[in-house]
């Protein structure tokens, strides 16, 4: 195993807001696996959705001073929990290379462009750097008797040429996580079907049919919760739920966790660490379910 | 004959300017670690105090030249009626080569004999040479490799040369042994040469002195035509020899060379170009015959001819000017005057069957 | 010989009869638009090829030179292009020690199916050799020939 | 129905922008069908996504720029991940939407109204400053009913605060705004 | 020399952005050139005819041709030249179609490219040297490799025009793809009817050997002489004895076996024969599932066999044969759809191939003929065919049409119907390809009386809702999104070169596309012969086709190899390599390299010398370029050829 | 010529050289000639020696001054039963000619000693002032060498006197002996060969290396000693440079050609080249002619890991080939 893992991390702006919860059990997730994450100085943001659909070139130049500011630390890549952020990140970069488009967004900088750093996810380096089978390893409360689907949105992995990980269709990323913590995972047919994104405010009747499809096929594959890996989607699900059975006429009350909270709690971290009682939707009684299949696999070994 | 001129050393390169005005000069300098005479420059140093890697002989017989440039062409009427014109590349302008050593030159008085013969002048070679003067430096000091008093020449040796240049005490004194030598010496860089007179004779003397006793060459002819059917003896002579040329492009009196026809679409052009006695090539014939198969064959025709041929139809002269380049130049280090003494001193063996 | 001036370089190509020829007229009949610089001596292999033809053509004036052969393990003569590979490479690389950039000369492995691919090699090898501009040219006997004209050019 | 006189109504100035823009070749759209197949947005296009292409190639610039799903595309990519042809509809769709902005067509406009209070979030504070954001497309839809039922619900996690964090650089990333405003005027 | 040379105009091919008339009139002032023309269509009778006159009105000695490609017309003008008197040899040609006319529409450039070409193809020329073929002896064997019904048919064609044939075939049985349809469109007549009689021919035809569950190891040889090792692989039974009788099957306890003749639908035992009609009629046992092969336990079928020819020792033989032709007809597999992960990628069970569907279809299949989910065996109710699966996909990299699926699709749909009268199909599909006799009238049959929906429009997801398939589509006639429930999901996948044909190429020597399909010698005037003298092709190992075109083409390759038999001696192709005696210094670098074994050591006056083998060399050239010296040259493209060209280009 | 033969060449060379003498006499009545070196026309000048009688080894000399790569003769004495002394890296092209079986193994009888390395004479010049005319004394210990010319005498450090190849020599034993003659020094072929000077060269710009060529090239006079030095030339007679079928140069005294017969020579020894540095040595006007061989070396060897010389059983890898290379990366276009 890597003793060594050190990455520079940009949190993005939900960070601070609406997901801070995953930025707080990433962080205590990577410090009880020994991964060293220092934060991206200064960092500014990358523009999201917005940008991009306004302009290339200023979507990419809010991503490149970021990227200068990685730069600056002396480091030639960098990891953040959203895949949104990462998207981002990843197109300016790869953009960049072309010369003509190079230009344009210098046109826009302080100081020329950094076209070398690399963005990875923060599951991906789980995954990846540093392995599934070593999670495994460091399992103190495996999550026994959780019935879990895991949904990953459309673009954690999408475009496939550019993201680089996983299955464009089928990603199992965060299932095999979930499998090594001793959940059982049930496939989730709609892996990659957007949830609404951030059409929460503007359209939320969009936000409404698709995150309640989510619901409705989490529900009809029997998951008791779902985990995801992206913010907006979490937001969506968890925060909009009570709004999606209202408008749906639906009666849900699935627990909508990010990856890293549950993979917190199987390393033995606290409930409050992993922002636990920041989610909408409590967990509660699932929380408590758990311990107590534990506790009956432990009496019947 | 004009008198004696002086030239001081500090003026040498003003001379040299000067004689550049209305002649090619040719001047030896250093190219990498070879001493070669290239086109003057006055902005490049020459070298003249040892005798160059290679002698001027490229001024007067280029190393390749083109004898005629030819077109041909075609009757738009019948296409198949061909004509050739073909022009003639007579050299032109004069050359002047200084820093030629008494050996360098009096290698083109063994070409003379054969290239302005009276009735096979070659008309090429004819015009280089009338138009190519030579100021010649006596020698110092012979080199280790030198023997030019073995065959009838001296470290102060004129002959072919236009003027002798030589160096006394901060400068050089200048004898014209030519008209053309005495049209060089009409600079006003240049003083009277009178006085000095005496101490170029020392020079001279001094120089010879270095030199040990010649052995007689007289025999060398008849020598060289017995031991000719004695294969071992040139075996021996040739077996470290590489057949390859640096003796004879070294060679001041070397002047044997081919003639080749290099043609792209529909014009072409004559060249002639240096052969090389040594070289596999050398009087092969048409049919793949080669009359001299071997490098000891060969061997045997390059010393035989130097040494014995050419003297049999010139005078007794010999065809070599001492000048030891094909010796020191040789990569194996062949000896040609001990292959000549060997030679001489070779006695039949007796009672073989 | 003229090359038009102005609009083309001087770019020799080396074709395997049977692929990359083929390949070449692959893209012929597909009507695959390519530049006019390059011309094609076909050869029976690209093992056919000596890499001092490639040398011979840089040295008396082109600008660029390219060998095209059959994929390896594709070859109509089994091993030809397995020879060629090992060939070619070396005198690509051998090349920057005379003074070419190495960039004046490729090898690559164009099937007779490949026509589009034939049309982006020729393509692309004639954007590159024109961005390198024409190769130095030996003129005259005389090194100084060449020399001075280098002099003035830089 | 409109009869379109195809060659007349042929904008190959659009065509060709869009291509360059993109980086994408229309001709290669073989009409197939697939992105609107697995466009989850699909149900709320006036214009489906592969007849957007189809209009696109045809060179229907006023049709494809009025069309209200250039605002309605979240650029989930499942076109672009699926497409047969390696075209990246997503990119042509961001294009068509840089193109409508300029040229002043507005769809739906609380959609863009929502992204450029978002980046006018960024501009401020160079970080999107959640409650800020929501004041300001509130502000500027009238739309005061936004949500407001969420508040109770997630005031008390600690997810909202009323205050924007702070960043030294957010000047740099002003500049990087006023630039493009510049850019894009010339 | 005196060379005339001919510009043609190919009609306006070339003339329309080539200055004919100015070529031929740089040409005039090339060196030998003593006649130039431009000419119409050159290769037309009269084009031909003024070649000849003006070989005979100018005495001409060789002849430069500017048209198109060698590969078209080298072969004609050859025979023109001959026609007049010279050696074939002393023509070149100039290719300012392909290389210049087609490729670039600037008139300019065009016009001194094609001067610049012919002045190359001048100078070789007059390096040209006339060259005599040699004629050597043919073995009038031929070998087919694959027994589909495109080498059923090129095998029984050559043996009826009787030559020795040998058959080899991978599989254990002949019939290929063709062996597994249950009914074949647009007849919808029953294919082992069809097809049965035919392979009972080859067992019986005196002419035919054939080694099935056999493989091609090495092919050395050429033309005429090809000599082939054949692995035949271990089949644990002995064949020479097996009667077929079947008695091992049924005792065979190990009945998880892959049933690969039934693609998967369904097990079989680990001996078996593939299929009742199989031909031949032999079992063999698969290693991978016998007990007796893995574990050392079981034995049953020694035990039953009642001609005792069970041989659990068995190893791979191998045989060697001469042959003097080679006919392929390897066919095609299918396209590993796996790779549509948004069609499941192979994880949902309702989700199968068209051939799968075949085999369920078939009455001699695993399930007898009747459609059942491979989920739970229910009977399907709405089932959805996707066409295009691995065809016509760059993203996948196989953009090509398969040609032959649109056909079996409407074929399965109409089948459908008669097994499932209540049932409905819907077909997604992008284009109809119906191009054949009553092959439209064939689909058209489909939604006209069997009421198949046909929907305009690619498939973007299945995704399994409950026990149905939600398959997820476009209408792109209706502009709308569409979904349909499903009960089974048949893919028309696609076809792709059969595994291993890229390294049979190798062996053989011949080219194949990108794809690996075969490379035909001319795509409209060789459509079965390949670019190596004697090797042939026939059905879709040259690209995807369906039964009558393989058929076709097997026949036409019999036709083509009975043609080269009807002599009894082969012409040498005299581009061969020549040792210059004198120059050879018999260092052996020649040898050493040679792919062909063409080249030998021979004494001459006492010293090594290298001697080339002329019916051997096949005028690669490796010998000239290694040859430092250039003592071995390549006739026809010396060093000095080559170097003329390079010069005729390159002149400082 | 009757100039002062040195007494130089004691010190530790003179024990292994009695033993070699002694070989040479043991095998002597089996061979026809051994070849070896002796004194020649000046102190600092050695010369092939070709040793057919008895009485002709007592002139064999060992010492920096044995520059020659005597395995340059044997392909021409084939069919003669041959023995030579070799140096470490002469013994290289022994291999090689081996490998290539231009020579018979049962032909040839080697032997061997330790070389301390041998002088390179330009460097020698240089040192004296660029003149070497008229030496009359020559002394060499291992550490210094002792020259008086002109009446001058000079004591140059033996280390900084060597050829080039000596001072980063990796086979000072011979690989290959029949009778080795004193102690081996211990050979070091698992160590890169040094390629720093073809390095250096190839840091200069394109046009400055091209030009550095021409003016080089333009002092050839095309006397091919480079060519018939060279131990692995073995077209000999029938080199391509002076034929007219294959026509690949002219004789005009152009520098393209003399340039290009360069290029021809370094391909026509890729992979076979052993940079005993003869071809250089060997130039009259000291043409620098050895670094396109080494060039081509280190592509041979950065490519295939092959160095020739070393194995008489190895193929040279332009002769050969691998279905898959390893170190080759084609273009992508």
């Amino acid at each position: 195993m890597n003793t060594s893992l050190n990455y520079a991390y940009y949190p993005g702006c939900s960070s601070t807001g609406t997901s801070i919860e995953y930025d707080m059990s990433s962080r205590a997730v990577c410090a009880a696996l020994d991964i060293k994450l220092t934060d991206v100085p200064d960092w500014s943001c990358c523009g999201s959705t917005p940008a991009h659909t306004v302009d290339h070139s200023l979507s990419s130049a809010l991503s490149a001073r970021n990227l200068d500011q990685v730069a600056s630390m002396g480091l030639d890549s960098c990891i953040t929990p959203c895949p949104s952020c990462l998207a981002n990140l990843k197109t300016a970069k790869h953009r960049m290379e072309d010369e003509g488009f190079r230009d344009k967004v210098n046109n826009l900088l302080d100081k020329p462009a950094n076209t070398k750093i690399e963005t990875k996810s923060v599951l991906q380096i789980l995954v990846e750097d540093y392995g599934i089978e070593n999670i495994r390893k460091k399992v103190v409360k495996p999550l026994t008797g959780l019935v879990v689907g895991a949904y990953y949105g459309c673009i954690l992995n999408r475009p496939a040429e550019l993201m680089q990980f996983d299955d464009r269709e089928h990603p199992m990323a965060m299932d095999n996580i979930m499998e090594a913590l001793g959940a059982t995972v049930v496939p989730f047919p709609l892996k990659v079907e957007c949830c609404g994104a951030s059409f929460g405010i503007p359209r939320k009747d969009v936000v409404m049919r698709l995150s309640g499809k989510l619901l409705d096929t989490a529900k009809s594959i029997g998951a008791m919760a779902l985990v995801t890996a992206c913010p907006l989607c979490q937001m969506n699900l968890d925060m909009r739920q009570d709004q999606i059975n209202h408008a749906n006429g639906s009666h849900h009350k699935i627990p909508i966790f990010y990856f890293t909270q549950l993979l917190g709690l199987a390393l033995g971290l606290t409930e409050k660490e992993l922002g636990m009682n920041k989610l909408c939707v409590s967990p509660r009684t699932l929380l408590d379910f758990m311990v107590n299949e534990e506790n009956i696999k432990e009496k019947a070994a | 004959m004009d008198p004696v001129k002086y030239l001081k050393s500090a003026d040498l390169m003003s001379w040299l300017e000067e004689l550049a005005r209305e002649n090619k000069v040719f001047a030896p300098r250093y190219e990498g670690d070879a001493v070669i005479f290239a086109p003057f420059d006055p902005k490049q140093e020459i070298s003249i105090k040892h005798a160059a890697t290679m002698p001027p002989k490229k001024t007067v017989f280029p190393q390749s030249e083109k004898l005629v440039d030819f077109t041909y062409s075609k009757d738009p009427e019948n296409l198949s009626r061909i004509l050739i014109e073909a022009k003639e590349i007579l050299p032109k302008g004069t050359t002047v080569v200084f820093g030629s050593r008494p050996c360098d030159v009096r290698g083109f008085t063994m070409f003379d004999r054969v290239y302005l013969a009276e009735k096979t002048t070659d008309v090429y070679y004819k015009a280089r040479r009338e138009n190519t003067s030579f100021i010649t430096l006596a020698c110092e000091k012979p080199e280790t490799t030198c023997f030019c008093h073995w065959v009838d020449s001296s470290p102060s040796d004129a002959s072919g040369s236009d003027v002798l240049a030589t160096p006394i005490e901060d400068g050089y004194v200048l004898e014209p042994f030519s008209e053309k030598g005495q049209k060089l010496l009409t600079s006003s860089l240049l003083e009277n040469g009178e006085r000095w007179i005496l101490e170029v004779k020392d020079v001279h003397e001094n120089a010879a002195g270095f030199l040990a006793n010649a052995p007689d060459l007289s025999q060398a002819p008849q020598k060289l035509l017995d031991v000719f059917d004695n294969m071992e003896f040139w075996e021996n002579a040739a077996a470290k020899c590489l057949s390859c040329g640096a003796c004879t492009y070294l060679c001041p009196s070397c002047y044997c060379f081919n003639i080749t026809d290099e043609t792209t679409g529909m014009k072409g052009t004559r060249f002639r170009s240096w052969d090389n006695c040594m070289s596999a090539q050398f009087t092969m014939e048409a049919s793949g015959h080669n009359p001299r198969p071997t490098k000891a064959h060969r061997l045997k025709n390059r010393v035989g001819h130097k040494f014995s041929y050419y003297p049999a139809i010139h005078d007794g002269v010999i065809s070599c000017c001492g000048c030891g380049r094909c010796i020191k130049s040789c990569p194996v280090g062949i000896d040609i005057r001990e292959i000549v003494q060997e030679a001489i001193n070779h006695e039949p063996a007796i009672g073989k069957e | 010989m003229p090359v038009l001036t102005g609009k083309e370089l001087r770019i020799v190509g080396f074709l395997c009869n049977w692929c990359s020829y083929g390949g070449a007229d692959t893209a012929g009949i597909g009507r695959f638009n390519q530049p006019t610089d390059l011309r094609i001596i076909k050869v029976p292999c690209s093992g056919r090829i000596d890499p001092l033809f490639v040398v011979k053509a840089l040295m008396n004036g082109a600008d660029g030179v390219l060998v095209s052969g059959c994929h390896p393990r594709d070859c109509h003569y089994a091993e030809g292009n397995f020879y060629a590979r090992r060939r070619l490479e070396i005198m690509h690389n051998f090349l920057p020690i005379i003074g070419y950039e190495p960039e004046r000369f490729e090898y690559t492995w164009v099937s007779a199916s490949e026509g589009q691919r034939w049309q982006q090699v020729v393509t692309s090898f004639t954007e590159q050799i024109h961005k390198l501009g024409p190769a130095p040219k030996i003129l005259g006997p005389e090194a100084s020939d060449t020399l001075s004209l280098m002099q003035a050019a830089l | 129905m409109k009869v379109i006189n195809i060659n007349l109504s042929y904008n190959s100035d659009f065509v060709t922008q869009v291509e360059e823009e993109s980086g994408q070749k229309l001709n290669n759209c073989y009409q197939c069908g697939k992105c609107t197949a697995g466009c989850p947005y699909t149900e709320e296009y006036d214009i489906s996504v592969s007849q957007i292409m189809r209009l696109t190639q045809a060179g229907q610039k006023e049709q494809v720029l009025q069309a209200n799903s250039l605002w309605l595309c979240a650029t989930c990519e499942s076109c672009t991940a699926r497409c047969p042809n390696q075209i990246d509809v997503a990119r042509i769709m961001d294009v068509l939407r840089h193109m409508a902005r300029k040229e002043g067509y507005v769809g739906t406009g609380r959609v863009k109204t929502f992204w450029d209070s978002f980046l006018s979030s960024v501009k401020n504070n160079g970080r999107v400053f959640e409650v800020g954001l929501l004041v300001n497309y509130i502000s500027h839809t009238g739309r005061f009913w936004t949500d407001i039922g969420l508040g109770p619900k997630v005031l008390p996690k600690g997810k909202i605060h009323f205050k924007p964090t702070e960043m030294q650089g957010k000047k740099e990333v002003a500049k990087i705004f006023m630039r493009f405003k510049e850019e894009s005027a010339r | 020399m005196k060379v005339g040379v001919f510009v043609c105009h190919c009609g306006s091919n070339i003339e329309a952005t080539v200055d004919t008339a100015a070529v031929a009139a740089a040409a005039r002032e090339f060196p030998g050139v003593v006649f130039a023309t431009d000419t119409m269509y050159t290769c037309s009778e009269p084009g031909q005819d003024e070649i000849v006159n003006a070989i005979k009105e100018h005495n001409l000695g060789g002849i430069v041709v500017a048209s198109c490609t060698p590969r078209m017309h080298e072969q004609t003008f050859r025979r023109t030249v001959e026609r007049a008197g010279l050696n074939k040899y002393l023509f070149e040609m100039a290719n300012i179609r392909e290389h210049v006319s087609w490729i670039g529409k600037d008139r300019e450039a065009n016009t001194n490219k094609s001067v610049d070409l012919v002045r190359m193809a001048t100078e070789k020329l007059l390096r040209n040297r006339p060259l005599y073929s040699k004629k050597f002896d043919i073995n009038k064997r031929v070998l087919v490799i694959g027994g589909g019904v495109a080498g059923i048919q090129a095998a029984l064609d050559c043996a009826d025009g009787g030559l020795e044939v040998v058959m080899v075939e991978k599989t254990s049985t002949i019939g290929g793809k063709m062996a597994k349809l249950d009914k074949t469109f647009p007849t919808v007549d029953c294919s082992s009817c069809i097809l049965g009689p035919r392979m009972v021919d080859v067992a019986q035809h005196p002419n035919i050997t054939l080694y099935a569950y056999s493989e091609i190891e090495e092919i050395n040889g050429y033309v005429g002489n090809f000599e082939i090792k054949v692995k035949k692989k271990a089949t644990y039974v002995n064949w020479d004895s097996c009667t077929g009788c079947g008695i091992c099957m049924e005792k065979c306890p190990s009945k998880k076996a892959t049933d690969y003749f039934n693609e998967g639908i369904g097990k079989t035992t680990a001996i078996n024969i593939p299929f009742p009609q199989a031909i031949p009629k032999k079992a063999k046992i698969d290693p991978d599932f016998c007990t007796k092969l893995t574990k050392g336990k079981c034995g049953v079928c020694a035990k039953v066999c009642p001609s005792g020819c069970i041989d659990y020792e068995m190893q791979d033989e191998f045989v060697t044969e001469k042959v003097g032709a080679i006919v392929t007809a390897t066919g095609y597999d299918l396209f590993d759809w796996s790779v549509y992960g948004e069609y499941g990628a192979g994880r949902y069970p309702d989700v199968i191939t068209g051939l799968q569907y075949e085999r369920m279809l078939s009455a001699s299949g695993p399930t007898g003929g009747h459609i059942k989910r491979p989920s739970d065996g229910k009977e399907p109710k709405n089932i959805v065919f996707i066409q295009c699966v691995g065809s016509r996909d760059k993203s996948v990299g196989r953009p090509y049409c398969t040609g032959f699926c649109c056909m079996y699709t409407a074929k399965q749909a109409i089948l459908t119907k008669d097994h499932l009268p209540d049932s409905q199909s819907y077909v997604f599909y992008m284009d109809i390809r119906a191009v054949g006799k009553l092959y439209d009238e064939f689909t058209r049959r489909a939604m006209e009386e069997y009421d198949t929906k046909y929907i305009r429009g690619r498939v973007s997801m299945i995704y399994p809702k409950g026990e149905k398939l939600l398959v997820r589509g476009a209408d792109t006639l209706m502009g709308s999104q569409v979904e349909v429930d499903a009960d089974l999901v048949v893919l028309a996948v696609g076809a792709e070169a059969s595994a291993g044909a890229s390294e049979l190429a190798e062996k053989l020597r011949i080219s194949y596309d990108s794809y690996g399909f075969y490379m035909e010698g001319h795509p409209k005037l060789k459509p079965v012969e390949t670019n190596t003298a004697g090797v042939y092709l026939a059905g879709a190992c040259q690209g995807p086709k369906d039964i009558p075109s393989s058929v076709a083409q097997g026949s036409a390759a019999a036709a083509k190899v009975l043609g080269l038999f009807s002599k009894d001696q082969l012409e040498s192709d005299p581009q061969v390599s020549i040792v210059d005696i004198k120059r050879c210094i018999g260092c052996g670098k020649c040898i050493q390299t040679c792919p062909f074994g063409a080249i030998k050591e021979m004494e001459f006056r006492g010293m090594v010398k290298a001697d080339v083998i002329e019916t051997i060399c096949q005028g690669c050239g490796i010998c000239t370029s290694t040859c430092p010296q250039g003592a071995i040259q390549l006739q026809h493209s010396t060093d000095n050829q080559i170097l003329s060209e390079v010069n005729a280009l390159c002149q400082f | 010529m009757g100039n002062p033969r040195s007494e130089s060449n004691k010190g530790d060379q003179v024990k292994f050289q009695e033993e070699l003498k002694d070989n040479i006499r043991k095998a002597l009545p089996e061979l026809d000639v051994v070849i070896g070196w002796c004194g020649s026309f000046d102190p600092l000048h050695a010369t092939p020696h070709f040793m057919r009688r008895e009485e002709d080894i007592d002139k064999l000399e060992i010492s920096p001054l044995s520059v020659h790569n005597l395995a340059t003769y044997l392909p021409g004495l084939r069919g003669k039963k041959v023995g030579i002394v070799v140096k470490g890296c002469d013994s290289r092209s022994v291999v090689e000619l081996l490998q290539e079986n231009l020579i018979n193994r049962e032909d040839i009888t080697i032997f061997g000693f330790p070389c301390t390395g041998v002088v390179d004479q330009s460097k020698i010049k240089k040192a004296l002032g660029g003149h070497t005319g008229n030496i009359e004394f020559c002394d060499m210990s291992e550490s210094v060498i002792v020259i008086k010319s002109e009446d001058k005498a000079y004591t140059l450090p033996m280390a900084e006197m060597l050829a080039d190849k000596c001072s980063s020599c990796r086979y000072p034993d011979a690989v290959i002996s029949d009778y080795f003659a004193g102690e081996k020094i211990g050979n070091k072929g698992e160590e890169d060969a040094d390629y720093a000077a073809v390095e250096t060269f190839e840091n200069l710009s394109v046009p400055e290396r091209f030009g550095y060529w021409l003016k080089e090239f333009d002092r050839c006079i095309r006397c091919y000693a480079c060519r018939n030095a060279c131990p692995l030339c073995v077209c000999r007679d029938h080199c391509a440079a002076e034929s007219r079928d294959p026509h690949w140069l002219s004789q005009e005294n152009n520098v393209r050609d003399k340039l290009m017969f360069q290029v021809i020579h370094a391909y026509h020894l890729a992979g076979r080249c052993t940079e005993c540095g003869e071809c250089q040595r060997a130039c009259p006007v000291d043409i620098p002619v050895l670094m396109f061989k080494q060039k081509m070396n280190k592509e041979i060897r950065d490519t295939f890991q092959y160095e020739a010389g070393v194995d008489p059983e190895a193929t040279p890898p332009l002769l050969s080939f691998k279905m898959k290379e390893e170190n080759i990366t084609e273009k992508v276009w």
